[in-house]
């Protein structure tokens, strides 16, 4: 996060809606995304010409072209590594990657987490939806494995990544995750990426209703989701079910999950806190683990100075020790001779 | 006792030795003496591939070529007048360069009978005769350099390393040159460790007396200062100048500088240059590939910097795909290639000038690209300068040519004045004049489409690497559309021919032969044809500075010829580019060996041709 | 009642509705059908950009095309004589199209305010008479299968979806053709939920039924069977039939086939494709980008599997390192380029030729590589088989052009006998005879290298990027021996020419114009001539099935002919190789719209030329 | 590791030891490597023609030129990539990538986290030396922060890659660390990973001499190595120190490390358990950590099939029901019709 520059009128929606037909399926969870970043974006109170997305290739690279902003729809991969030069370029402006589980962890895997390492202040919107949707259904590196589709006809063979424990292990200072279906947490996580200064990585599991529909059911309809969502929250006990009835625990440092009642009170549940690496990756670890609930919030925020602006402190800083540069002492420098 | 001096107009010498005997060292301070002195010059450093070879080995044979004058010359030079080996690896490597007669000096010392081995000598060359051709001076170096450093608290190992300045001081004297800025140098440089500083200045001496004293040597060579055109000199390498002359785009223009990049030979000077300049404002960032690199200076280019990559040829061969968002998004950008030796990872530390193709045609789709090539080390500055303007004025990316023996290869170069520079700007859109913003609405005069950068109020819009609409710039599928861009782009670079001045050719305007080049070659073609016209023969040389596009004026230049050579360091590429679009017969001179041309050889190809 | 059959030799037909109304499925539909019954036929599918737009936008209209004829066709036919327009968008994007007096038969109920507003009509043009000078046929297609499934336990969604087996019906009645095969695809596809194949047959016969019953139609048509070459015939995809090729190379040759690439629009089919046969043991990997995709196959190809990667035209620009990578290290390689529209991400899903000079140079240094292009879909077996052979014999990479075009369009292709075709076999080196082993020696007749392939005894070496000692394959990086090498893979390329048959001339062997054409512009060219040669013009038409090296006797053809027309839909590739080879003042058509040229357009040129 | 193909004569050093002068800098720690390899690998009981070394572009990458195996020195960062070619090829092939903190970490970083989250059965031995040697020291994406070098002269900005972690957060199924100068240990790596079923993962501390002198003195000199390394052995309890006086232990899920004495005993320390994930990302956030000792040995090593096994299962399971594939039934596939 940038310094914030406040600006006098007040935003809406409408702002940050362009004048673009929205090119998605009927029915694909982009559409939530969307909407929810419109309303999220004019609650900032930052001047809008700040803001600037940057998208790969793939349904969800899509999306600068519906946000009235400065956008750059790029090609396939290199969203993060384009968006270092914009923010670098230019560290006063609040740069979003929105990118895909194929163009930020396939091709672009190693943009990512060079970003994610450097600290860049920029902030990622996977729309992880475990499926190459614009070239019409190919698995992805989050696809599980055996999964059937138009290239493993007979089941793929690629374990997947957890890309919350690629984040932590890329040293990422702030990974959290939520998803299409949940507006509110949607839209709180948005602004949690818009205030952590460094950058973030925002998982959002979405759904691909045509070419991987339901993937993530289990985490948003009513009947499944109590018992297998954790919502994390800083501070608190990491207690989930429809009536908060279980937990997790440490048994050693091996985690379990304990159900309140005799044997356990909520005193034994673990508190969540954000600033503990260890605990993370092992939050991370229960990622489609059947044994645990889906962490979703955020897993991880520690704070760290960011390279935009380290690297404008390094100038400012050559800059007084040296005098601001000169073209004419740049040319004469060296050794110089005169032919007359 | 004092000897004679003999006169020259120009003289070639050659360092050689193992990579740890700081042969490019010694080098570049022959060269930047001679430079203050006030001679023309031209150099070829010539290191072996990445890899330090073991010492003493043929592998790990290192060499530094200068010529140095009093006229005005091109090229470093044919043959070397004399040839300093610093061990039998650097004789075996070398001596078949030098020309009976000349002269040869090498460390007695070094001629060990394990290096002698390493080398492949079965006899002790300094011994059995094989060298009566030449006149040879055999001194101990290291013996020398024992002697003069005795009672310094130095290890043997470093009091040897010194040799290379003892070498020095005798050349120093052969050619009577001042110590002075050498000592200056190694107070500046091993200001740190004085002891350092103490043994190379006395090897340094130890040197130029033993040229006095011994008796071995009878003669002395005075090379007058060259008449070169009245102004403030230095000397530069072409990485250098190509660096310098970012930054005074970006001081002209006032526009930041951007830099992404990552390290790869022979480019990496280019990084590590800029690197240094934080306190111009300039930005550099080492991207984990060349796709970041591009990627982020994409990425600055938009957010409105003067935005750079560079990198030499199996990087740029990574950048296409960027490179051809880049036409397709319309945004100022400045790709430097630093050729070296392909295909593959090939011959990393050679020169070459076989990525011509790969700077036309490396992407995918029609997406021409304006390409400049620099001719020599010093003119890297001007072709830098104008690559930048001509990408901010045109809105576009330029591909900039230089290779290795000009990014590592200096010259004397003449400083400009600030002043002298062209000026331009970055002319950003400021706002929309109350009309919707159009991002594709183009200027008449260079076609560029307005540069309208993130920040600014009111012009909120989106590009993308999609096919766009003729003026509006939002996705388009149609087919007509498709069409217009596709002219439009092509036309676009092809008017920046407006921009080409007149192509002057040296020597006769029409005749019985044109050598026609581009990029580093020009040295050594300038020479051959001085030679040429020397023999009166009716030739006349044209160098291309642009090759894209090419110069509206060509056409009739290559129609007044009866034959047309280029020579290129690859396997004909500009020739074929110049026969698709002049249907001219011209013939090529086509030696990839990584190495510059000799003006002889041009000479020769084209006495065959005529 | 029965009506008039009309005799036809020709018909080109144009399904065109919105993406979500299954045209693909029905063009697909009658394409096999009418390739069952006999005729020669050439399809063009049209859909949009990968984006699924809102349902009833323009954007959204997907469309298939296809000629089916009683003769010898080579294209999908320039102008439509029926069109089948399911919405108002497809109308008003494809009417434009039809000539006057043309079929157009529509779903008049999808002509709602809603989608009518949502093209951009502002009245309805089936009742402003805007259509009169059209046989309009406006049929109320959603309403009718709403009856035909009555009583089936379906969602209205699904009932409507089935409107375009009643608009296939209608065709099928027109065109006088069975049924049959259309119902039992369907039992096949839907097997698994009886009521949709229920549904989909009535809808068929519904509209079947309505054409004989209904009193709108006049005429039906008939299309003999074309005078075919006996034989057995499918129908097959260019995409398809280029699998086939490469898993017939490799069983042919029994060399393990092995599969690296990425996913990209119009080539991920072919990975699609090959996944499917495992039981050939035909190894795929979806690897993580186009860069791992080659990689994986350069190392299969070390490995000796009959290694293939495939893309489009970003994802080669990406594999330009490694196609380096291979050509210095002499492996046998696959490269298949679906050529788009570019450049940048530019029309994905439309075609282009505008690839060529980056399958020529889009890499550094001097690395030649062959390159074949297949000319029509059923041609890109020979064309997939070809390159495959040629790899293995030569020991190199080899790239295989095709585009958009012909990968998703089809025609009736005659199946080939297993042992018609050329056999070829891996030739692994066993040994080496005792000797030590030189992986750089040379086949005398194809200056292919040794196979060695891990795990043979006796024969561990090793190869790399770096430039190579001629014969031994060490590291070298002396200039003579770079110049050797570089020298060596110019001629090992040039040296294939052997291989490369005489070149037919079509029509005129000499005269007024010659057509030059190479990949998919065949077809279009080859109808043009006809019509040109039924002109009574002196014209010829040669098609390039190599394009590197160029059949040796192309230049003794060239210069029989006054005029060269070359049309390629790019801004003009192979004319600059042409020029620049033969000196010959070829005009170009370059029409750069990611569609197939019509014939009419070719010859239209051609006149004006001549 | 592929199945296992007992030869009979008895392999030397010799064997392994090809013809080409080796070219690195005297005293660069490349050379022990080379000699450890050299000498671990007879005692495989390998068919030597089995072994296939791949590597991109580096000092260390010339590693192949020097093994008298089959080589293939590629090009820049995609060794991982063609390596994965040659394995699915010939899954009968011991193959072997050799890597450098630039060539696996940089420009190849995505490729080595997709062969890990594959399970690829391949041993990637990554030669860090924190430095890029062959261009001549700048700095590499393992080098401390601040690091001054050639493109960094006023220091970098870069927070470096911790690559335990990394191979961790890829799901990489055997995480260890060696050094170059332990010969034995070095050793005992190589064969750990040799005997690994899966992709394995070996950082190997190395001196750079030339360009980073001492990087990792302090785990390797005389001085401050037993204080400073922690040796990892499963099974065994987490001790350290000239006399194992000092042992790490868990302060509810925080790592400390004490004091064996009055206050604690060897059974307040922790176990190593290489199977345990989160223990392993613990491990690795040791790393580079002043607070703590580094950890040296198998972090984590955990069974799982490996994708190149999946593959020949695959190919078999669909060769046993469809029958294998014959070239005519393919050509004659589909709907066909015959003209006479
Ligand atoms: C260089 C390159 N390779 C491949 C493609 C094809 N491609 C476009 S998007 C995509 C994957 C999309 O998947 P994801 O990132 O998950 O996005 P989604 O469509 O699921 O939102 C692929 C393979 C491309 N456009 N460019
Ligand atoms: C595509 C490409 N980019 C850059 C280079 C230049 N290059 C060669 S090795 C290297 C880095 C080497 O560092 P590392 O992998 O750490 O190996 P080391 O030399 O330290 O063993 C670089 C940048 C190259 N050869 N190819
Ligand atoms: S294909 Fe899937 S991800 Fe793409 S727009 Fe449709 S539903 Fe959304
Ligand atoms: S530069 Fe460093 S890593 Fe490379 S060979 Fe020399 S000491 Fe070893
Ligand atoms: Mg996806
Ligand atoms: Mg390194």
């Amino acid at each position: 996060m940038a310094e914030e520059q406040k600006t006098a009128p007040v935003q809406t929606r409408k702002d940050y809606t362009s004048d673009q037909g929205v090119r998605w399926c009927p029915g694909c969870g982009d559409y939530a995304i969307l909407a929810q970043t419109q309303k999220t974006f004019p609650t900032f109170g930052r001047k809008k010409e700040d803001f600037v997305f940057i998208s790969g290739i793939g349904c969800s690279s899509r999306f600068p072209y519906y946000m009235d902003t400065y956008g750059f729809h790029t090609i396939h991969g290199r969203a993060t590594a384009i968006a270092s030069g914009v923010k670098l370029a230019n560290p006063d402006l609040s740069v979003w990657v929105v990118t895909g589980d194929g163009d930020g962890l396939s091709i672009g895997g190693n943009h990512t987490i060079h970003l994610m390492r450097r600290n860049m202040d920029i902030n990622i919107l996977l729309f992880n939806n475990r499926i190459y949707g614009l070239t019409k259904g190919q698995y992805s590196p989050t696809s599980e494995l055996g999964k059937v589709t138009k290239s493993t006809p007979m089941g793929s063979l690629d374990r997947p990544f957890n890309p919350p424990a690629l984040a932590l292990g890329a040293d990422s200072t702030f990974v959290a995750r939520t998803l299409d279906r949940e507006t509110k947490h949607l839209q709180s996580m948005i602004s949690r990426c818009y205030e952590h200064k460094g950058g973030t990585f925002l998982e959002i599991y979405q759904n691909c209703n045509i070419f991987n529909d339901g993937a993530f059911f289990k985490y948003t309809e009513k009947d499944t989701k109590a018992q297998s969502v954790l919502w994390l929250e800083n501070g608190q006990p990491m207690m989930f079910g429809a009536e908060k009835e279980f937990g997790i625990r440490l048994n050693g440092n091996v985690p379990e999950v304990i159900e309140i009642g005799d044997k356990w009170t909520p005193d034994d549940v673990l508190v969540h806190d954000e600033t503990d690496f260890v605990l993370a990756s092992m939050l991370a670890s229960f990622t489609s683990n059947d044994d645990f609930p889906e962490p979703i919030g955020v897993l991880y925020s520690v704070d760290a100075p960011s390279y935009d602006e380290m690297l404008i402190d390094q100038i400012d800083g050559a800059t007084e020790k040296m005098g601001k540069g000169e073209l004419d002492s740049l040319l004469n420098a060296g050794d110089t001779w005169v032919v007359e | 006792m004092s000897k004679n001096f003999e006169q020259k107009d120009r003289v070639v010498i050659r360092f050689a030795g193992d990579s740890g005997d700081g042969m490019q060292l010694t080098g570049t301070r022959f060269t930047e003496t001679s430079a203050l002195f006030g001679n023309d010059l031209a150099t070829l450093p010539d290191f072996p591939a990445e890899i330090r070879a073991p010492a003493g080995s043929l592998a790990g044979v290192s060499a530094f070529q200068l010529q140095f004058s009093s006229q005005d010359i091109h090229t470093p030079g044919d043959e070397p007048d004399v040839l300093i080996a610093m061990n039998p690896a650097a004789l075996k490597v070398h001596l078949e360069d030098l020309p009976k007669g000349g002269y040869l000096i090498v460390n007695e010392n070094a001629f060990t009978k394990k290096n002698l081995k390493f080398a492949g000598y079965e006899e002790n060359p300094l011994e059995d005769g094989s060298l009566d051709s030449y006149s040879l001076f055999s001194i101990k170096m290291s013996e020398m350099v024992k002697h003069s450093c005795e009672g310094l608290d130095l290890t043997p190992k470093l009091v040897d390393r010194t040799k290379n300045f003892f070498a020095l001081g005798v050349c120093f004297w052969m050619f009577d040159r001042p110590l002075d800025p050498t000592i200056k140098f190694l107070e500046k440089k091993f200001g740190k460790r004085p002891e350092l500083v103490e043994a190379n200045t006395k090897a340094l001496n130890a040197g130029f007396n033993y040229g006095e004293t011994a008796e071995i040597f009878t003669t002395r060579f005075k090379v007058d200062k060259a008449e070169l055109p009245p102004g403030k000199y230095r000397n530069v390498t072409g990485n250098l100048a190509t660096c310098i002359g970012l930054a005074a785009a970006a001081e002209k223009s006032d526009i930041p500088l951007f830099y992404g990049g990552y390290p790869i030979t022979p480019a990496s000077d280019i990084l590590h240059q800029l690197a240094a300049w934080r306190n111009f404002g300039i930005k550099t960032f080492q991207a984990e590939d060349e796709i970041a690199g591009i990627a982020s200076a994409i990425g600055a280019a938009f957010a409105g910097n003067l935005a750079v990559t560079a990198s030499s040829g199996p990087g740029i061969a990574l950048k296409g795909e960027a490179l051809g968002l880049a036409v397709i998004a319309e945004l100022p950008l400045v790709i430097v290639n630093v050729q070296r030796g392909g295909p593959s990872t090939g011959l990393p530390t050679k020169t070459e000038q076989s990525d011509l193709f790969q700077a036309m045609y490396g992407r995918n789709g029609d997406a021409p690209i304006p390409i400049i090539a620099a001719q020599t080390p010093g003119d890297c500055f001007y072709a830098a300068y104008e690559a930048s303007m001509i990408a901010v004025k045109y809105r576009t990316p330029v591909i900039l040519l230089t290779d290795g023996y000009l990014a590592n290869g200096s010259e004397p170069w003449k400083i400009p004045d600030v002043d002298s520079l062209e000026t331009f700007s970055a002319n950003y859109m400021k706002n929309s004049n109350g009309d919707s913003f159009q991002p594709y609405e183009r200027d008449k005069e260079t076609l560029a489409r307005p540069w309208a950068i993130p920040g600014t109020p009111e012009l909120e819009h989106r590009i993308g690497g999609l096919e766009k609409e003729d003026i509006t710039g939002n996705v388009s599928y149609d087919p007509v559309n498709h069409h217009t861009m596709t002219v439009m782009r092509a036309e676009k670079t092809a008017n920046i021919v407006k921009h080409i001045p007149d192509t002057p050719v040296y020597g006769e305007s029409g005749g019985d032969l044109l050598i026609l080049t581009w990029g580093g070659t020009y040295g050594a073609a300038r020479s051959a044809a001085e030679t040429l016209l020397d023999d009166s023969m009716k030739i006349g040389h044209c160098h291309l500075r642009w090759v894209n596009p090419l110069p509206k004026d060509l056409g009739e230049i290559l129609i007044k010829f009866k034959n047309i050579l280029i020579p290129e360091i690859n396997y004909g590429q500009l020739i074929k580019m110049i026969r698709a679009e002049y249907l001219v017969d011209a013939k090529g001179l086509n030696l990839v060996r990584g190495r510059p041309y000799s003006a002889g050889e041009i000479v020769h190809a084209a006495k065959e041709l005529v």
